[in-house]
């Protein structure tokens, strides 16, 4: 059975192009870019040919550029290391409800170190309100960390308006881009971005590698201590084919942008039109300011990872924020935090499209889901005479 | 991941639906928790002559009610009171650690349905099975 | 020219069944290891099998053995996460003067948080004495991290002592093996280690991905906060092309590791006697407990980096703990502990090889480092009448 | 990494050796620092006639001794006094941050050489070459 990949947030395969410029530093071309002879000279221009993809990517000086082990260590690396480095000018850091885990752990985690952190409330569609950051801002606020896009539910935030107020304040501001970056157009100085994640594998990219910008100026602790690599702020060897495949991945995501989001919000948007023909089905986040490949939904009376099974029964991959997919007993932070009762925010799924999606394979999704859903319903105890028991 | 019994069990769920006539129906879990099985009973002479489910809820929600139906479907009342969940995910080969408190649902619901069954025969369940049948707290386990 | 890479302890060449093994994990098996459908499952039965092997290399279970970014983040997240969740009990920590930055620099950091650390002496060969890591542990003392084998001079650390040592006093031992692991055996539960670290890139796996062994039990805070990857103890998707070649690598390692050890030690031991026929020059490091592949020495009156550049001029890739090659003032910490002064330390060189040399090679580098000695000499103002200035 | 100019110098450097006859010679660094050069001169008339330099340190000391001689062959010793080290760095396409000591290195050399010939003319360097021309301090650099 052909797979149809509808689940780009998660992760996306490596563009064959990518590959392709990994290739010589998967083989011939192993040398270590902290080696002092000739052989290693590629790596370390391969290195630095990188490093300027990505800024150009995001508007960055390449000295502001340092790679990392995955989105995740970015977010720890941002958030950790302004905190404690500027943990002396005060304890208070802002960041949302709706935030990645790898941003609301770590924020748990400072709390438990003494930081007092305020998790903002986002409306229905998932936005913050910025007259509320304003309100929650304190003499003591250190840091915002706020992200640039919801994994789950595709919610751009108003990062220009975020960065204009925390730069008016002098706080900083770190944005956890990992949705964003290669989707949307960035730009970190327009935005008065310090501090923004990305990482690999949501841009057609490897697993396991990841950028951290940081403004220069921003004062900052390492979180990996070692040799001198990334100019002594991250030490490790670095991880030269996933280095370079990111920095291919990011000029592709440049340089196709526009085409890209064109086709992309193009299906994406007959995929909810299709999806919202299902009766007490409704669409998650907003309709503007939203990631151009992604579509997120409740459905009633069915549960998320039943249809992500029998979805798969019919090739197609998609996600869902159901608590029985994350394999705790809450659903998705983000579903409860725009206002869904726990009953609904457990029928969550998320399609998230790419570029190679087909208008083809959207009909296919289309077709499908509809009828996964009346399979799940005929067998669900909540679904009585055509509607849900709560309706 | 899902052990191959379970995937099975999930696209092909057995006695699935309402029973015609039973005589016996319970009902465990709870919308909130994202689990809810309800299972219906015919029983005569002491022995369940037919069952059923509906089941909303995940992949091994569906799975251990239709393993948890086949495995008593013709056994007596004592017989069924005596499936453990244990025994319900073994014959699945197993369940992922986070998926356990599905099987328990499954043995509840299959007592439930008899307590059900009592209940209507002016009987109470209570010192039979062990708890009041009125399980709705599937978050808890 | 054809390159002679006699610098495995840098870096190595990802092994070609390596790459094989990799090569589904960078196309069309791109699906999260996290994700719920059937797409996803090979990632995830590769990841596991991943951590099968390596939990065969080293005598672990496989819920011992977590996937990290690198060998500097597996020494970081140890030391930092041992010290951060038992600082509680007592706030001392012992190491040793010749351990990598990667543990030097984590243990400094925790000096300026409030640590004591003890940095054992070695001697001549660069051991550490047992009766001084006796005498130096302390009531308050909670981990004792001490490296299996140095990457500068070779020494094989007495690991099972020391681990005997801790074990015996309910003191974590945790050890640096990024040198050791595939190369020489170990076992954690004979040789009673609490940690061990390992990354991949110094056994015939990519750079950019790591493991942190942790025993059964161990208290350890994780440095990496976010989503429920490995076993809730690391946050991060999983770099799953990396982590299945290291764990090829590892059961390459494991299956070949009598008969490389044997070619390779030939190999060196050759490599020395013919280096030590240069007046004036030192094998640094011991003779027995010496890792398989290292050879290091060190050679009067010529410098370090100069060496390596000449070396490569005859296409031979080599390595040096000279100031000069580090970019720092002072020669390598490893030299100057175990007794060099400064300007005889300035002469370092390490030949690192890898079973995949050859005895053509090492005749090759017998024949070209004694050349370039001469031309250093002859233009060495410190190099006189056939002898250094010193002598 | 080195710039091709620096590798070039570094590979075949020129001047390289012991003067026969030279009337001048200048020695800077210390072996503690792992950098020395060493530079003789032979100067008649005003004008460095012929030049030489042995050197014990990395690729840039080497490269910038190189370099230093080339560029003060033939010319006057008040055109040497004007060597400076942002000049060698730049002659060889700019040498990396932590290198920019040896280019500082090459310039004391050439000073310190031409102290030398003051001294032996019975003339005290100092009012001229603005230092008592005794650098072994190259690890301050
Ligand atoms: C002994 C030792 N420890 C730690 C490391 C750091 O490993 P990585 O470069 O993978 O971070 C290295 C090598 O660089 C090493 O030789
Ligand atoms: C918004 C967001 N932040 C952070 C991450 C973490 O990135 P990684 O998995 O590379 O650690 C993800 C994806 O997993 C994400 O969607």
């Amino acid at each position: 059975m052909k797979i149809i990949y509808a689940d780009h947030a998660a992760t996306t395969r490596v563009k064959p192009e990518v590959l392709e410029k990994m290739r010589p530093y998967l083989t011939e071309e192993y040398g270590n870019p902290s080696s002092l002879y000739g052989f290693s000279y590629n790596s370390k221009r391969a290195v630095e040919q990188a490093r300027e993809n990505i800024a150009g990517l995001i508007g960055a000086d390449v000295k502001e550029v340092y790679f990392t082990g995955c989105g995740t260590e970015s977010d720890n690396w941002a958030i950790k290391g302004a905190a404690w480095a500027n943990g002396k000018k005060g304890k208070h850091m802002i960041t949302s409800k709706t935030e990645h885990h790898a941003v609301l752990h770590t924020c748990q985690y400072l709390e438990k170190q003494g930081f007092d952190v305020t998790y903002l409330d986002v409306d229905k569609d998932g936005f913050i309100n910025p007259d509320e950051l304003i309100k929650a801002i304190r003499p003591d606020t250190i840091l915002i960390t706020i992200m640039f896009a919801n994994n789950e539910i595709g919610t751009i935030m108003p990062i220009s308006e975020i960065g204009r107020i925390a730069r008016e304040r002098s706080i900083l501001f770190h944005t956890d881009a990992v949705q964003a970056a290669g989707h949307v157009p960035i730009d970190v100085n327009a935005m008065n971005i310090d501090m923004l994640s990305i990482s690999g594998h949501k841009l057609g990219a490897p697993k396991g590698v990841g950028v951290l910008y940081i403004r220069k100026g921003v004062k900052i602790e390492s979180l990996m201590h070692g040799g001198g690599h990334e100019r002594g702020k991250r030490a490790g060897t670095e991880n030269v084919p996933h280095i370079v495949g990111l920095g291919e991945a990011a000029r592709l995501a440049k340089a196709y942008m526009d085409e890209n989001i064109k086709k992309v919000t193009a299906m994406r948007d007959r995929l909810i039109d299709g999806i919202l023909k299902i009766p007490y089905t409704r669409l998650t986040g907003p309709t503007e300011n939203r990631l151009p490949g992604l579509a997120s939904f409740v459905i009633e009376a069915v549960e998320g990872e039943a249809m992500l099974l029998k979805l798969f029964e019919y090739g197609i991959c998609a996600s869902s924020g159901s608590a029985c997919s994350s394999g705790s007993l809450d659903p998705s932070h983000v579903l409860l935090a725009i206002g869904y009762p726990h009953h609904i925010a457990h029928g969550s799924l998320r399609l998230s499209i790419g570029e190679e999606n087909t208008d083809e394979e959207i009909d296919r999704i289309i077709e499908a889901v509809p009828e996964v859903v009346k399979k799940l319903r005929d067998m669900s105890p909540v679904w009585e005479n055509g509607k849900p028991a709560w309706a | 991941m899902y052990s191959d019994k379970v995937m099975d069990h999930f696209k092909n769920p057995r006695n699935i639906g309402e029973l015609e006539d039973y005589n016996a129906v319970g009902t465990v879990g709870n919308p909130k928790c994202g689990d809810i099985m309800k299972i219906y009973m015919k029983i005569e002479d002491n022995i369940i002559k037919d069952i059923s489910f509906k089941t909303f809820g995940c992949g091994a929600a569906v799975a251990t009610s239709s393993m948890a139906t086949e495995m008593v479907k013709g056994k007596t009342i004592e017989e069924a009171l005596a499936l453990t969940n244990k025994a319900v995910a073994e014959a699945l080969d197993g369940l992922p650690p986070a998926k356990l408190h599905c099987s328990v649902l499954a043995e509840e619901a299959i007592k439930t349905a008899i307590a059900d069954y009592y209940k209507k025969q002016g009987i109470d369940p209570k010192p039979i099975i062990g708890c009041n049948a009125d399980c709705a707290h599937c978050c808890e386990h």
